[in-house]
């Protein structure tokens, strides 16, 4: 969309920056929105230009879209959305924050990239992703499994391709079992433990190999997308773009309200729509709400795991209060159906403040008592205290997000990086730790219940009047932009580009969990079975969001197999990790 | 521990009593879509904004025949079809016992005629909607002659409209293409 | 008391643990929807639950072999025997003719044998881990509870149940440090080997999916799961026996006989409320962890046999 | 769209069994106190499975009625399907189905569950549970709330009966609907019912529209502001008044153009 | 005499089974004719074995008299008897085992049945210098055997380890007999019972003897060359190994320390318990995270001969104190467990060969799924499996209750060191209790259990009928020695009151066996089993009332493994299983680990040493090894395929210390 000239671009410096190193490799910019901007790049410049600002520049892979533009402009297109955030080097007040998106286009008959997951890790999932979705090949990755289609799916039947088939096309299995090769450890009498799709730990489907030698890991694999049910091409064809924010509440059935507000954002700031304050506010109370049920129902469900089930029913029936909190609000108690595009659908009265004002103080009185008690239960510390953990080092690598980068040290929430709604209009404080572990990051889930609890009353307290909703916008065809939220598991994107006929040509939808499952294996390794479903739980995974674990080690370039006796020796000692590195 | 077993004894039994007593519910709680057949006309408005497409349509052209039909086992509960209705015909309600053996019983369907185009004798809208229509047009208080002459047009179907309006049309038409080239 | 007499006293009692185990279990069950402010299940739930199982049709997997037919049963048909054995109404031992209390100790590792034979038989990679579990765990548990039989056995003179029982209820054992401290890792031994949490490392529904019981079904399940709850309220009454067999009959009468079943549930239901409150205030042991709380455990035993030494 | 649908010959798929359709009557008496439940997530959003997870905690305590979650499905009595069944579910979901003992009830849990719910007709989901296995109970809900889950949980024992029927409407000829508001201007009303939804919502718009075109309806034009007063103080709602008074500047616009 | 007469007739029969199985060619008839020969051997040692306990006074038969050493005399006292018995019950099974494994071929036929043969003279022996010389034989011939099957380096290398520990313990009893000539100035028992002898050197002898002995039984911390050697030897002759040849050494340390010498210290006693208590531990400890099943039952081997100490300790603490009861209690569970492990031991390593005969490994992780495929071997195997891990009412079971009788005895004397340590003794076989039941469950699971996981144990075939008929002869032996103790233990009882020269007493009554005191405790196996089997009817009768028998049942699902198709790599590998262990007992293992290499150096350095003799002394080759290796070279072609080298080295062996004992003896006479 056009922007005014004085509009001050955030991010102009970066894109400078890569102007200088790269000349005539950068094509072309576009500014979405005052700290958005597409960068189109060369192809062949496309690994390089994300590395550099990756590394060189504080950048931290967000999503990786592919796009069938051929009815467009004759080519397919990747954009991967990086927030560039300003390197160590830079002092602190002159980090620019900006989303930068880098595109590049792939000619038809050439349908291949060079892969950018050998030079950043972080891409991963990612590149596998659009191999699968569109038969885009990328060169140099080194994992050549399917990531996201299921085993049953034909070979060469790409569905997000815009020529390939109805979205209502359901293939005959081509398998009845399923296909998929996990990596091979080696050693002596190592066993496979099979975690799911159907375990009592996890409510939802996915795959996980654990490589034990007696109770401990030396290694994990996994297999996810067991919820991939194609909503992104539904949300291209079946749907209008206005029906969208329903099928973005169920991408996920806890956190659904931060995908609707970020999709929403996407096509209101495509569209350019100023939505009203009041709205914005009504959205941060409800994303807070949802933040407030869904943390609890991480606390209970850590207590679950460890097998404190009576910690478990504790905070589950606190957690009830948040529920009817969100029922009061919204009239319903999960899938919040809130937003149109343009504002929300219902407002917020007297009646329903002061009972949730209430309910807060209720809500704040006894998640105190029940973390303290929590924290008193012999054991519980033994439990999570240096289990899971996710070194810095690892963590940089692959972009994770939310409570489980932030409970390795770093202290990056989109709510303060890229203010979005009315989080820069409420005060509130940011909680990191640098444990690493599973404490750590339940601790910051317990901190960041009572800040949500805060900003729900600051917000009652201090909300604007006026419309909730705005009207008679228009359409504009081809049209894109990001939106974003960070939801109860860290940041969800979205990169919506609109069609030309009330729908949306592309819809990359990628939740937060995406980004949290490729580190999950070093968190696992040299822990021991009992600690499995918690690791697991710690990063508060969302299969269904996600749609999405197989893990190869892309520095080494292959699946590495590290010696067995090295990792006996670390399971036993527990130091000078082989893995590291 | 000490703290766990004071914060037991404190709460007592959390339980609520149901299903023998009825659950508290939230006034604004989205229930069971409600549906008033009397007071539908059969305008397809939910059906288009029905996300999952729990309500749909099928109109026969031949028997004049309009099926409106929702099925419960899809239905999100969002509340579209009430945002949208232009009559109140459907409203959510607080009802959510909806548990069912069959997927017949979560089905609830209505027929409605068509209207015959009073030119060409085709089917082309529901009844009701024409009617209610013309029932607007006269709440909206329009000069008699202007609502006699939209009220003959409303009841020709859009085909034979268009010829009709045509002779009116043409002209501005005709303008607009001048003005451009 | 006669030997008939006797018998018919072991055999109403095999019979009263028999029958009451699922009670007591359902107590427990109770207790802990209690702690999570629930209203939980009725108390006869478990015998509602096992009748169903009956009537549930089996479904055995393709590796099983005889070993996992078999090992409900074996578990039933020993926990029975030991049942038989304890001095549970009468202050002696009502089959004492069988065997002592290191006979005691070793039958309950056939049933362990057979039940985690049968987890890895069934091809279950869980049932696997949860019997590798169960076995790591009773082979540290084991030298506790053979210390302390050792020590009350020495106190008493005798590995005799019966004499030891006997001993301890007419007081012939004056009440010392060894015997206080043997009771504690008694208790403890006996806790851990209930599989309450937080010690239920073998069949943790959340690590291993109840583990070994995770392929049985129908009446092999209900057999298992009475045997389980048999061999929990067995391993109380053998605590109760050793360390607490007051109010146990001496002579046959109605009214001792009545007294006896009294004092005794009453016991039970004690050890069963703390051992429910304990077991829902905590959350389960790390695996890798459990030897250190054992470890503690057997310290205890080997304390108490300091003392016995000392005649403290 | 049958064409799409599954015609896979599976070896999992599953064979009628007439022997076992007899025995599913007895079961529901043994099973009425004591029920175990094995849920299989064939692809649902986490709603439906963390709802099931609500109705056995504290608040609703599904145990009470013995009804227990269990973690095998060799143990289940009742196998619950939430979620769309996506292709890769579809083996495993039809495995736990043969795990468990015969007879046993099968769920379908939420509007996936139901019938595949938003994503019903898409190429990687088969569109419901009972596209692949005999349902015999459909819970709707998106996600069912927890007095939902245990009522549908009531009705597949047979503890409570299914409230739902099937319904027919067939147009009468006396069948007129009603005009909403139909002594006010057509334009009037749809002004005060937009600004109002703008205002608060559709929900909370409606009924404050309402109440506004009621006043108006029933009193007197002039005296509409003291009314207003009168009733927004009764209510004491700063953002009532507010939205009613933007509604009185709709309405006095209105007057002015006519 | 007629005792004696089956003795002789046994031993004859030995030879002649042996002779027929290198002459007989490598046919499958012959291995029949040499196991029906060998068959009437055992049978024949056994029914002397039984004449001879009930006898009167000890049967003895002079072969020959050798002046400066004595008479070559067979006596056949109780202690004897029940040794001539152990030998020929064992024999019976791996007669009827040799019959149809394809493993007793001619030459380790041959090996075998000498090696039995060698052995019951070493326990009939009475006289000092011929049993030393039969012990030698003893030691040679399973040498042969143990390097027969493998020729690669680390079997020739175990070789050498266990000659080497064998050749120490001998030469420490070399020295101990020395010393009694010295004192006696004969090799005759008869005269080193009768001589009087201070109470200082009979400590040093039986210091000597015991780590001797203490070496060939396996006793940690000389253990070490046990798995090695049982892993590398044939699978009959690992069971022989175990279940006999280690016992002839218990038998030593019995006829020396308490029959001969009478126990002279209440430290003697309590040295053996010890180091008994230490066996149980090492062995059960290292028998778990084995994974190749010999080694696993190797170790296994230690724990119980560990057992079999404590018992032998307490015993002849008893002695030195003078509590008969104690003694009797001690001597009676060593020896009767000395009986179950042999049964027991010899079952599991017999099945377990079958096993590696059908799966052509020895590794636990590359089995699997035998039951199915293997019923009978598997039931046989689990008999044993249960017996070896104590369960009641087997054998195991019924010898550790006396064992643990016997130290519960033990800690109500006045001795304060046996008050605090034989408790402690008890627990320390608690754990070694526990963990053997980890051990057999770890070995039946890999083995037999769950899904198969390689392609040829997944083709496995059931054993033949005449190893299914020696497997259930052993088993059927467990059951009886299990159930049967209150008729057992009364006999053993009755050899242990000869041995230790003390008043019988009774262990037994009616169907109940007691420690000595019946108000203690008493035990009563059949009852137990009989209670056991009865009480499965309760189970069936809640079922039948319950109407559970009307419910059907359905088989031959996959294994539920959440959901993903099943595969073989999901179950329970051996290693798996023991891992806990390992990680929190690592010092244990890391003893081990740390312990093996010096042996290994010592291995590996006698042989260079043995090398550079040889190179050293061509003199002594040409003189006398090469006849020597020619005469046994004629013997047959099949000779070639020894390594010459070995034969060399240990005929040398044999020489060397011939020659040292013969020096020693003319020395002193020359003197």
């Amino acid at each position: 969309m056009l922007l005014t000239e004085e509009k001050p671009k955030i991010g102009q410096k970066y894109v400078d920056a890569l102007r200088q190193q790269f000349g005539w490799s950068i094509l072309e910019e576009a500014w979405q929105a005052p700290d958005q901007v597409t960068v189109t790049v060369e192809l062949n410049s496309l690994p390089s230009v994300v590395e550099t600002l990756y590394y060189q520049h504080g950048g931290w892979l967000s999503v990786v879209a592919g796009n069938d533009e051929r009815p467009i402009n004759g080519h397919f297109a990747l954009y991967y959305v990086l927030s560039v955030e300003g390197n160590e080097q830079t002092p602190q007040h002159e980090r620019e924050k900006c989303y930068l998106v880098v595109r590049s286009l792939i000619p038809p008959r050439q349908m291949e990239f060079p892969a950018v997951t050998p030079r950043v890790p972080a891409a991963i999932w990612y590149e596998r992703e659009v191999r699968d979705m569109f038969g885009l090949q990328p060169i140099g990755l080194p994992d050549e499994r399917r990531l996201v289609l299921p085993d049953d799916w034909p070979e060469g039947l790409y569905p997000l391709r815009k020529d390939s088939m109805d979205y209502r096309y359901r293939p005959e299995p081509t398998t009845e079992d399923e296909t998929y090769e996990f990596i091979d450890v080696e050693g002596e009498g190592i066993v496979q433990v099979p975690l799911g799709p159907l375990h009592i730990t996890s409510d939802e489907p996915g795959h996980f190999r654990l490589y034990v030698d007696g109770e401990y890991i030396v290694d994990a694999d996994y297999r996810l997308f067991y919820v991939h049910r194609g909503m992104e091409k539904l949300a291209e064809t079946r749907m209008t773009y206005d029906q969208v924010t329903f099928l973005a509440d169920r991408i996920c059935g806890i956190c659904g309200y931060a995908h609707n507000v970020a999709y929403s954002t996407s096509i209101e700031r495509a569209l350019g729509i100023a939505v009203p304050e009041r709205a914005q506010y009504i959205r941060t109370i409800l994303l807070e709400v949802e933040r407030l049920h869904s943390h609890l129902l991480n606390l209970g469900l850590a207590c679950h795991f460890v097998g404190f089930d009576t910690g478990f029913m504790q905070f589950f029936r606190v957690r009830e209060k948040a529920m009817k909190m969100a029922e009061l609000l919204t009239g319903t108690r999960k899938t919040y159906g809130m937003n149109l595009i343009g504002g929300v659908r219902r407002d917020i009265l007297k009646e329903e403040r002061v009972q949730t004002l209430q309910w807060i103080q209720e809500l704040r009185r006894e998640v105190n008592e029940l973390v303290a008690m929590l924290l008193d239960t012999p054991n519980i510390v033994q439990r999570t205290q240096d289990i899971g953990r996710l070194e810095p080092k690892v963590a940089r690598d692959y972009s994770p997000v939310g409570p489980t980068l932030r409970g390795s040290g770093f202290a990056r929430d989109i709510r303060v990086i890229h203010p979005y709604c009315a989080y820069d209009r409420v005060p509130w404080t940011l909680t990191y730790k640098d444990g690493c572990d599973v404490l750590a990051r339940t601790l910051i889930r317990a901190d960041e219940f009572f800040e949500s609890l805060s900003v729900v009353e600051r917000c009652l307290d201090t909300m604007p009047e006026g419309p909730v909703l705005t009207e008679g916008f228009r359409y504009k065809p081809y049209a894109y932009a990001l939106g974003y939220v960070e939801a109860p598991r860290g940041e969800d994107i979205h990169w919506s580009m609109l069609g030309d006929n009330q729908k949306l040509y592309r819809w990359r939808c990628r939740a937060s969990s995406y980004n949290n499952w490729p580190p999950l294996r070093y968190m696992l390794r040299g822990n021991t079975i009992s600690d499995a479903p918690l690791i697991v739980a710690s990063i508060d995974p969302c299969y269904s969001c996600t749609e999405r674990v197989t893990v190869v080690d892309v520095r080494k370039k292959k699946a590495q197999v590290v010696p067995y006796k090295e990792l006996e020796r670390y399971c036993i000692e527990k130091k000078d990790s082989p893995i590291k590195g | 521990m000490l703290k766990l077993i004071r914060e037991v004894l404190k709460v007592g039994q959390a339980t609520l009593p149901y299903p023998f007593a009825p659950v508290e519910l939230a006034p604004g709680f989205r229930g069971k879509p409600e549906y008033d057949p009397q007071q539908c006309i059969a305008c397809a408005v939910c059906t288009i904004a029905c996300p999952p497409n729990a309500l749909t349509m099928h109109t026969d052209l031949e028997q004049g025949v309009r099926t409106w039909s929702l099925f419960y086992g899809r239905c999100i509960f969002c509340a579209r079809c009430e945002e949208v209705c232009p009559t109140g015909a459907i409203r959510l309600g607080h009802d959510f016992e909806l548990a069912s053996f069959s997927r017949e019983d979560l089905t609830v369907r209505a027929e409605f005629r068509l209207a015959a185009c009073n030119l060409c004798g085709a089917y082309f809208a529901s009844a009701k909607e024409l009617e209610h229509v013309l029932a607007l047009l006269d709440q909206a208080g329009l000069p008699p002659e202007d609502a006699a002459d939209r009220k003959a047009l409303l009841r020709a179907c859009p085909e034979c409209r268009r010829k009709t309006d045509l002779p009116r049309v043409k002209p501005l038409i005709q303008e607009a293409f001048n003005g451009r080239v | 008391m006669t030997l008939a007499a006797l018998i018919g006293v072991g055999i109403v009692q095999a019979l009263l643990l028999l029958l009451a185990a699922p009670l007591f279990s359902g107590f427990a069950r109770v207790l802990r929807a209690k702690i999570q402010n629930r209203k939980g299940p009725p108390l006869l739930q478990n015998y509602l639950d096992l009748v169903k199982l009956m009537k549930r049709q089996e479904v055995v997997s393709e590796q099983a072999g005889w070993v996992f037919h078999a090992a409900p049963y074996v578990l039933m048909s020993t926990m029975l025997l030991v049942a038989l054995m304890l001095p549970v109404l009468a202050v002696q031992s009502p089959l004492g003719v069988a065997g002592d209390l290191i006979l005691v100790v070793y039958l309950f590792a056939l049933p362990r044998f057979f039940i985690s034979l049968a987890g890895v038989d069934s091809g279950n990679p869980f049932g696997g881990i949860g019997a590798r579990r169960e076995l790591f765990v009773s082979a540290l548990v084991e030298p506790v509870l053979l210390l302390v039989v050792f020590v009350m056995a020495l106190l008493a003179g005798s590995t005799n149940l019966g004499t030891i029982s006997c001993k301890v209820a007419v007081g012939a054992l004056p009440p010392s440090m060894a015997f206080w401290l043997s009771m504690a890792a008694f208790a403890f031994a006996a806790f851990v080997e209930m599989g309450k949490l937080p010690f239920d490392l073998a069949e943790a529904e959340q690590e291993l999916q109840e583990g070994p019981l995770a392929e049985y079904s129908g009446r092999s399940l209900a057999v298992l799961k009475w045997g389980v709850y048999l061999k929990q309220l067995v391993l109380v009454a053998l605590f109760l026996a050793l360390f607490l067999p007051f109010g146990g009959m001496t002579d046959l009468s109605p009214a001792g006989a009545l007294l006896s079943v009294i004092a005794f549930l009453l016991k039970a239901i004690l050890f069963y409320f703390v051992a429910a409150v304990l077991e829902n205030a905590m959350a389960r042991v790390r695996f890798m962890k459990s030897p250190a709380a054992i470890w503690l455990a057997l310290g205890a035993a080997v304390l108490s046999f300091v003392f016995y030494l000392a005649h403290v | 769209m049958a064409e799409y649908d599954i015609k896979t010959d599976s070896a999992y798929a599953i064979r009628p069994d007439e022997a076992v359709d007899r025995l599913k009557g007895a079961l529901l008496k043994d099973i009425q106190r004591s029920c175990y439940v094995y849920r299989v997530d064939c692809g649902g959003c986490n709603g439906c499975e963390i709802e099931i997870f609500a109705a056995i905690t504290p608040i609703f305590d599904a145990e009470r009625f013995g009804i227990k979650v269990v973690s095998s499905p060799r143990h289940a009595d009742v196998l619950v399907y939430t979620g769309a069944v996506t292709r890769s579910m579809r083996v495993p979901a039809l495995r736990a189905y043969h795990a468990a003992p015969e007879p046993k009830v099968c769920v379908a849990y939420g509007a996936c569950g139901c019938s595949g719910g938003i994503f019903h007709d898409l190429y990687c989901v088969w569109g419901g549970a009972d596209k692949i296995l005999p349902i015999d109970l459909y819970i709707p809900g998106c996600p069912p709330t927890p007095p939902a889950t245990i009522h549908g949980f009531a009705v597949a024992l047979g503890l409570l009966n299914q409230k739902m029927k099937a319904s027919y409407h067939l147009q009468q000829d006396d069948e007129h609907p009603q005009l909403l508001h139909p002594q006010l201007p057509l334009d009037l009303r749809i002004q005060v019912e937009r600004a109002a939804r703008r205002m608060a919502g559709y929900w909370h718009g409606r009924r404050i529209a309402d109440v506004f075109l009621a006043m108006i309806k029933n009193g007197d034009p002039l005296k509409l502001s003291s009314t207003l007063q009168e009733y927004l103080a009764a209510q004491g709602d700063p953002r009532l008044s507010e939205i009613m008074h933007r509604l009185e500047e709709v309405y006095l616009a209105w007057l002015a153009d006519h | 005499m007629d005792a004696i007469l089956f003795l002789l007739l046994s031993l004859l029969c030995y030879c002649g089974a042996a002779l027929v199985a290198l002459l007989g060619g490598s046919g499958r008839a012959a291995r029949q004719a040499a196991g029906w020969v060998s068959l009437i051997a055992s049978l024949a040692g056994a029914i002397s074995a039984a004449m001879a306990i009930t006898a009167s006074s000890p049967p003895t038969f002079t072969l020959l008299q050798l002046p400066p050493f004595g008479a070559l005399a067979l006596q056949i006292d109780p202690l004897s008897a029940f040794f001539v018995g152990l030998i020929g019950l064992i024999g019976v099974a791996t007669g009827i085992y040799g019959m149809s494994s394809p493993t007793v071929g001619r030459v380790v036929g041959f090996f075998t049945y000498s090696f039995l043969a060698s052995m019951l003279l070493v326990v009939t022996v009475n006289n000092g210098f011929f049993f030393l010389l039969f012990w030698e034989l003893m030691t040679l011939l399973s040498y042969f055997l143990v390097i027969w099957k493998h020729q690669d380096r680390q079997t020739v290398n175990t070789g050498y380890l266990y000659m080497l520990v064998a050749h120490i313990g001998a030469a420490l009893l070399l020295t101990a007999f020395l010393i009694l000539y010295r004192q006696t100035d004969s090799f005759s028992f008869r005269l080193w019972h009768q001589a009087w002898i201070s109470p200082g050197v009979k400590s040093t002898v039986f210091l000597l003897i015991f780590v001797g002995f203490g070496a060939k039984a396996g006793m940690a911390p000389l253990h070490f060359w046990t798995p090695a050697t049982y892993s590398a030897a044939p699978d009959h002759v690992s069971a022989l190994m175990s279940a006999v040849m280690k016992k002839t050494a218990i038998y030593g340390l019995l006829r020396f320390c308490v029959d001969l010498l009478g126990v002279s210290a209440w430290w003697w006693g309590f040295v053996i318990l010890l180091f008994g208590a230490a066996s149980t531990i090492v062995g059960a400890f290292y028998a778990l995270t084995e994974r190749d099943i010999k080694r696993l039952l190797a170790y296994s081997s230690v724990e119980n001969v560990g057992i079999i100490l404590i018992g032998v300790g307490v015993g002849m603490f008893g002695l030195a104190v003078q509590q008969p009861i104690l003694s009797t209690l001690g001597l009676l569970a060593a020896l009767y467990h000395l009986l179950n492990h042999a049964f027991f031991k010899a079952m599991l390593f017999l099945s377990a060969g079958q096993v590696i005969i059908q799966t052509g490994t020895q590794n636990l992780n590359r089995m699997g799924g035998l039951a199915r495929r293997m019923p009978w071997t598997a039931l046989t195997f689990l008999i044993g499996a249960l017996a070896a891990a104590a369960a009641p009412p087997l054998n195991g079971f019924v010898s550790e209750w006396f064992t643990y009788q016997a130290l519960f005895a033990a800690s109500a004397v006045v001795s304060f060191a046996m008050r605090v340590f034989a408790p402690l003794v008890a627990v320390s076989l608690a754990l070694a209790g526990a963990l053997a039941l980890m051990v057999y469950i770890k070995t039946y699971c890999s083995a037999f259990a769950g899904p198969a996981r390689s392609e040829t144990s997944a083709s496995a075939q059931e054993s033949n009928t005449a190893v299914l008929f020696s497997l259930f002869y052993l088993a059927i032996g467990c059951l009886v020695l299990g159930l049967g103790a209150p008729w057992i233990a009364p006999r053993i009882a009755g050899v242990v009151s000869q041995i230790a020269h003390i008043p019988a007493m009774a262990v037994s009554s009616g169907w109940q066996v007691f420690p000595v005191d019946p108000n203690r405790a008493v035990f009563s196996p059949l009852l137990t089993a009989l209670l056991l089997i009865g009480l499965l009817a309760m189970p069936l009768l809640l079922i039948a009332l319950l109407g559970g028998f009307r419910a059907g049942r359905r088989s031959g699902v996959e294994p539920w493994s959440c959901g993903y198709g099943y595969s073989s790599r999901m179950s329970l590998t051996a290693s798996s299983f023991d891992q806990p262990v390992k990680a929190t007992f690592q010092l244990l293992y890391w003893l081990r680990t740390l312990l093996d290499r010096p042996f290994q150096v010592i291995a590996e350095f006698s042989r260079s040493m043995v090398r550079l003799i040889l190179r050293a002394e061509p003199v002594v080759e040409t003189i006398v090894t090469r006849p020597t290796a020619r005469l046994v070279e004629s013997a047959g072609q099949w000779i070639q395929a020894l390594q010459m080298g070995d034969i060399r080295v240990y005929c040398l062996y044999i020489i060397v210390t011939l020659a040292i004992l013969l020096f020693a003896i003319f020395g002193r006479s020359g003197l």
